[in-house]
């Protein structure tokens, strides 16, 4: 395996290179952060936690969150901890800082001081430096995670990792299609390796750092095969970088058989394919993310799409649910409403703890079939790579092979059209360049065209955009009006 | 609907938001526009230059992440420094941080040289219908 | 069947003597109120609406509500109707009126005038009178239906059904057991013949009459088997009288798979015992009631319980849901909390209208146990009436052989005690005098000696009084603290 | 704990909710009171006569249904008019209709006499709790 791993020397040479691109990178030194590290009691250890979570069948509540200023960012996280019930903490990272654009982060910073009121979308972390980071880590009682949308994010992870943070959210792939525009892939892929690399020297060293690719992608009709392969070519990744706890990642697509399934797949899947890979020692939880799409403005209703997200991941056994709140059509939350979120979820969660989505026949289908088309995609970035998944990775989305829908990059083909079924199921209606067999796209059509033959209108874009805006505005398939 | 008229579509700023942008070009097309779509992430300096470009009558400007206050601000002056003092400048999206009142957001908008402000659940049909006006109005 | 009819004679007897209770009484002409409802459209029909649910497979709404005086009541509805987008309305009726004391009403109307807000947990129709009700159900557009807990309705239902309203709820079990303290069951049986006579009058004459028995009881942890019986015995009495749209309810257990369970087979055991009596011309209809025991106050709590109720109602495939409101455990919801829940379930509801929970393993042995326990039920009941189902009904509540769990009413044996296995399935822990074979209640014991080997305590009343407080402390099964 | 004190319980007016009363009856009971449960739909007139019959040191009164207003008024005049001049009065549950911040219910109800107010939420053990030091109190 120690092929694929970076050099020490390598690291050391981007380390310094880094470390340098903003004042706060001169505060870091890897030995200081180990020894503080170490210090931090396992109760707040995210990889213990998650590992924790899927001994005891416990599914684990996290919003999102993250605000410009320190003293505003630990009261808002103390209150989601407390008032929120939350079991894992967040530390959502501001845009600018995704796209190191660490010059307008600090004049947010500076904007939001003189408001009074947070102006950034999140928490520059690299702006608030070591310092920063490590008050707003101390402050709380549970484990805190970096969540973010970051393609270079070898900087922000030496300073959170360092700022006493135990998890990392992101990977070359899900952190460059959804979130940026000019970012060539292999660029993002090997900026990610040195982000594995950092987390596996904090693991060689005894500290547990937690991993979780980006699963929901953009959020909006991603076909579970899509979204698996790419959550399960990042483990990968990382687990050649010394990476050991991992948890991958799903969006809520709507129909509870396709989820629940989607969640048992992805899982069955990852150990099929990181065995493949050698890997023998890891922990692998999975992850549910409710609804990523658009969300009804009504909170009513929004709370109904956020419980029933609950209601899914909790059925499909996931180790870790992220949960919306019901300003999320609209906005930035408050604390109170994203505490309200928790709650909601909280609820649905513990109602429904001791109970399972009973296997049926429409499971094991969808299951199989999730697993025939990641196999499929799986198989043409093998066979791309010559073998090796990370060239293979590259060469599928150049090639289109492997092909996020709606996405921003320009590295992406971007010519699939995903739509749902007449039972709401996410299939897919234009494969573009997709490695997907003949077999499988005629099973996607004939459910398409059950639907089709229902609304008495044709399978068409139309159907599309109706699918998109579906859930904002009350339903999950978009019928004609 | 006579000769197209030339607009300018974009997402402002760091703003990764494309799937709204996506559904606004395929509409605005199918409604008879001549869409000019830089995607997402567009600076002030490339909407100008590619309104001045295709001689376009508007700029539809989206901003969805929060930070449309920071990344608007100015945007019409530079249009007026460039020359395109009469372009049509609409803005719409989550425009700000928060669940903030859409009064006060409008309000802030026009007072920075926005021509119309929307929220996220206008109805296309009116926004298209609204432009068309707007646009010949200003060609009167 | 016509054996069973109240004699026109006998009828007409007791009408002159109902309608003199009180003063209202007299405004009442039964060919006058045939006229009446002649011209009510047939979009504001109930019978037709849950008819044309069940056709279309469609899940209709209904909230309940009900305030003091006439115009507050007609704002409500009015606001129910457009802003909560309800489909079906209801006119809950205070608690003064259900027990006839209507003196206490008037004084209620009078306070209400005076406080200007409503002192009254329920409209008080039959103070209003036939003038009353009919500017209440000609101000809508819906159909509409009385809610109430009348032991005795004689009065109220020629009032309300003279006064328009299409649907009436009730029964003379589901509405002593759980409403009332003294009233002898055969009492309020004989009241509610007349009733479901004088609904089958107005079939007679070609005017649908939509007719309820309460499903869920005292909506504390009652077994599915117990419920059923209550709705197949009020369906037979109904349809003996010439009902002809009957809807039977249940109200949400907790388990997924046992509340779908419960749908599925209280349609099954419903027309195959109303077969068995001799009836084939009825339409018959489900209704699913989201939780009926105690709420948590947590309003963003309370939205979780009630999507959860809003899902599997939709996935039972239930023609009608009766929704609760994020004000549920504090008091009578305002018109915007009210119409708050309806939008929650509407949200759910439509997410998921092309869905069905899919059929399981679990989920056949569950509608299996239901039927072989609700058998053993009528078995009994048939049994103790020599055949007679009226007759068997009131001899097996008074042997205890019928029992509903935490009753007030006298007449109710009131020994049974429920309670949640390990996977929140309501099982009895102790049957009292109930009907149900030493095999049946293994099974209960089986099950609930799993729940108390995880909970490290035998099965004692302790869990009873912790499952009745578990949902409004945010869980189903009420684990040892 | 020394001689179990004698209680009366019971739900007022035309009121059916009987599943918290059956808690109640069970909670006070296991924890030392001597409880004469009148059950649901209990009139003024019945707490009282069971009062004076079991030499009641307190009468717990509960109302869910929202019609407690009513049904309360006069309890207490009642109560002095047969010579309870020193019992203690608690009420509980869903006081009145409607969501009413529940200071504003505890006024209403002390000023109709009661001695103490409890929402739903309350915890039962620090009630009983309550309920024992009132009583020794009232007895010094
Ligand atoms: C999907 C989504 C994502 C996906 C986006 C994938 C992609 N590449 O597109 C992912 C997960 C990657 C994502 C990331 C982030 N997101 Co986001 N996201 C959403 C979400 C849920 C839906 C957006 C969407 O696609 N809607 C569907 C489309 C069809 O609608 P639309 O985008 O609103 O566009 C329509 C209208 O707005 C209107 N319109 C738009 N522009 C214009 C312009 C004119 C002139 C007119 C007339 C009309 C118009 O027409 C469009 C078509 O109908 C929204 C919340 C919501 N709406 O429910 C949050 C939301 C927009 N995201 C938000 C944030 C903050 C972020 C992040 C910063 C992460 C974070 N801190 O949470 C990052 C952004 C990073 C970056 N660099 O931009 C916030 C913005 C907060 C605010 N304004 O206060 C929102 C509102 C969520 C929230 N409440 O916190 N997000
Ligand atoms: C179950 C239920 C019913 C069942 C009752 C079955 C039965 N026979 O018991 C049914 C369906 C029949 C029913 C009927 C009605 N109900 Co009801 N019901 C409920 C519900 C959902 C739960 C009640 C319950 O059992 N809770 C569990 C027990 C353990 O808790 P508890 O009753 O609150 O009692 C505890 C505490 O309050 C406290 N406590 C109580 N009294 C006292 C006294 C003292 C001194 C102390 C210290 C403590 C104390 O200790 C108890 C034990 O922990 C409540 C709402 C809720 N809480 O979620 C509505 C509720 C009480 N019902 C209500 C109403 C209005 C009615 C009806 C009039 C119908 C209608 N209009 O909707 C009828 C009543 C008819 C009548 N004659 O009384 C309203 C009351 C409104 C208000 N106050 O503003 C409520 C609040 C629902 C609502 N938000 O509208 N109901």
């Amino acid at each position: 395996m120690s092929v694929y791993k970076i050099s020490d020397e390598k690291f050391n040479e981007i380390r310094n290179e880094i470390l340098a691109t903003w004042p706060t990178g001169k505060d870091i030194d890897f030995e200081e952060a180990i020894k503080y590290q170490q210090v931090i009691p396992e109760s707040k250890n995210f990889a213990v936690a998650m590992k924790k979570a899927a001994e005891e069948k416990r599914t684990l509540l996290q919003p999102r969150a993250g605000v410009a200023l320190v003293p505003e960012h630990i009261t808002l996280l103390k209150y989601l901890e407390t008032e929120g019930e939350a079991d894992l903490l967040p530390t959502t990272i501001d845009a600018y800082t995704r796209l190191n654009r660490y010059e307008n982060a600090a004049e947010g910073v500076e904007k939001s001081l003189n408001a009074r009121t947070s102006l950034l979308n999140g928490f520059p972390a690299v702006n608030h430096g070591l310092a920063g980071c490590r008050m707003v880590t101390e402050a709380v009682k549970s484990p805190i995670q970096v969540r973010h949308g970051t393609p270079d994010a070898r900087l922000l992870a030496e300073i959170t990792l360092a700022g006493g943070f135990t998890s990392f959210e992101g990977g070359g792939i899900s952190y460059n299609i959804p979130y940026a525009k000019k970012v060539p892939l292999q660029k993002s892929i090997d900026d990610w390796k040195y982000v594995d690399r950092l987390v596996g020297k904090y693991e060689e060293r005894g500290i547990h750092i937690n991993r979780e690719p980006f699963g929901p992608l953009t959020g909006t009709l991603v076909p579970p095969c899509v979204s698996h392969v790419v959550a399960i070519v990042e483990g990968i990744l990382a687990l050649r970088q010394g990476v050991k706890s991992i948890t991958l990642g799903y969006g809520q697509g709507g129909n509870l058989v396709q989820d629940v399934s989607a969640i048992l797949s992805l899982k069955a899947l990852a150990h099929e394919y990181f065995e493949r890979e050698g890997f023998n020692e890891y922990d692998l939880t999975t992850v549910f993310h409710q609804w990523m799409g658009g969300f009804p403005p009504d909170e009513a209703k929004a709370f109904a799409v956020i419980s029933l997200g609950a209601t899914v991941a909790v059925l499909s056994g996931a180790d870790k649910v992220i949960v919306k709140t019901p300003h999320e059509a609209k906005g930035i939350p408050t604390k109170e409403a994203n505490a309200q979120g928790i709650k909601a979820t909280r609820q649905a969660v513990n109602m429904l703890r001791d109970q399972r989505f009973p296997v049926s026949e429409e499971q094991n289908i969808e299951t199989e079939q999730i697993k025939k088309e990641v196999r499929s995609l799986m198989d043409a970035i093998y066979r791309l790579g010559e073998g090796d998944i990370e060239k293979g990775v590259v060469a599928a989305v150049e090639a289109g092979a492997l092909d996020v829908p709606f996405a921003p990059a320009v590295c992406n083909h971007g010519k699939i059209l995903p739509m749902r079924d007449n039972n709401g199921y996410i299939r897919i209606f234009n494969k573009g360049n997709m490695a997907l067999s003949d077999e499988i796209m005629a099973y996607h059509r004939e459910k398409l065209e059950e639907r089709a033959k229902v609304e008495g209108r044709n399978v068409c874009f139309q159907m599309v955009t109706d699918d998109i805006y579906a859930i904002s505005k009350g339903a999950l398939v978009g019928r004609p009006r | 609907m006579s000769t197209p008229y030339n607009i300018v579509l974009g997402v402002i700023g760091s703003d990764c938001h494309s799937v709204g942008n996506k559904i606004l070009e395929a509409y605005f097309t199918e409604n008879g526009f001549n869409v000019t779509n830089l995607g997402v992430m567009v600076s002030q300096e490339e909407f100008i230059a590619a309104a001045i470009e295709t001689g376009a009558k508007a700029i539809l400007v989206s901003s969805l992440y929060g930070h449309g206050e920071i990344d608007c601000a100015g945007l019409r002056e530079k249009c007026i420094e460039k020359g395109l003092e009469d372009i049509i400048l609409y803005v719409g999206g989550n425009l700000v941080v928060g669940k903030v009142p859409f009064e006060q957001v409008v309000e802030k908008f026009q007072k920075m040289g926005f021509d119309r402000v929307f929220s996220n659940e206008g109805s296309l049909d009116e926004e298209a219908e609204l432009l068309r006006k707007d646009i010949q109005e200003r060609l009167k």
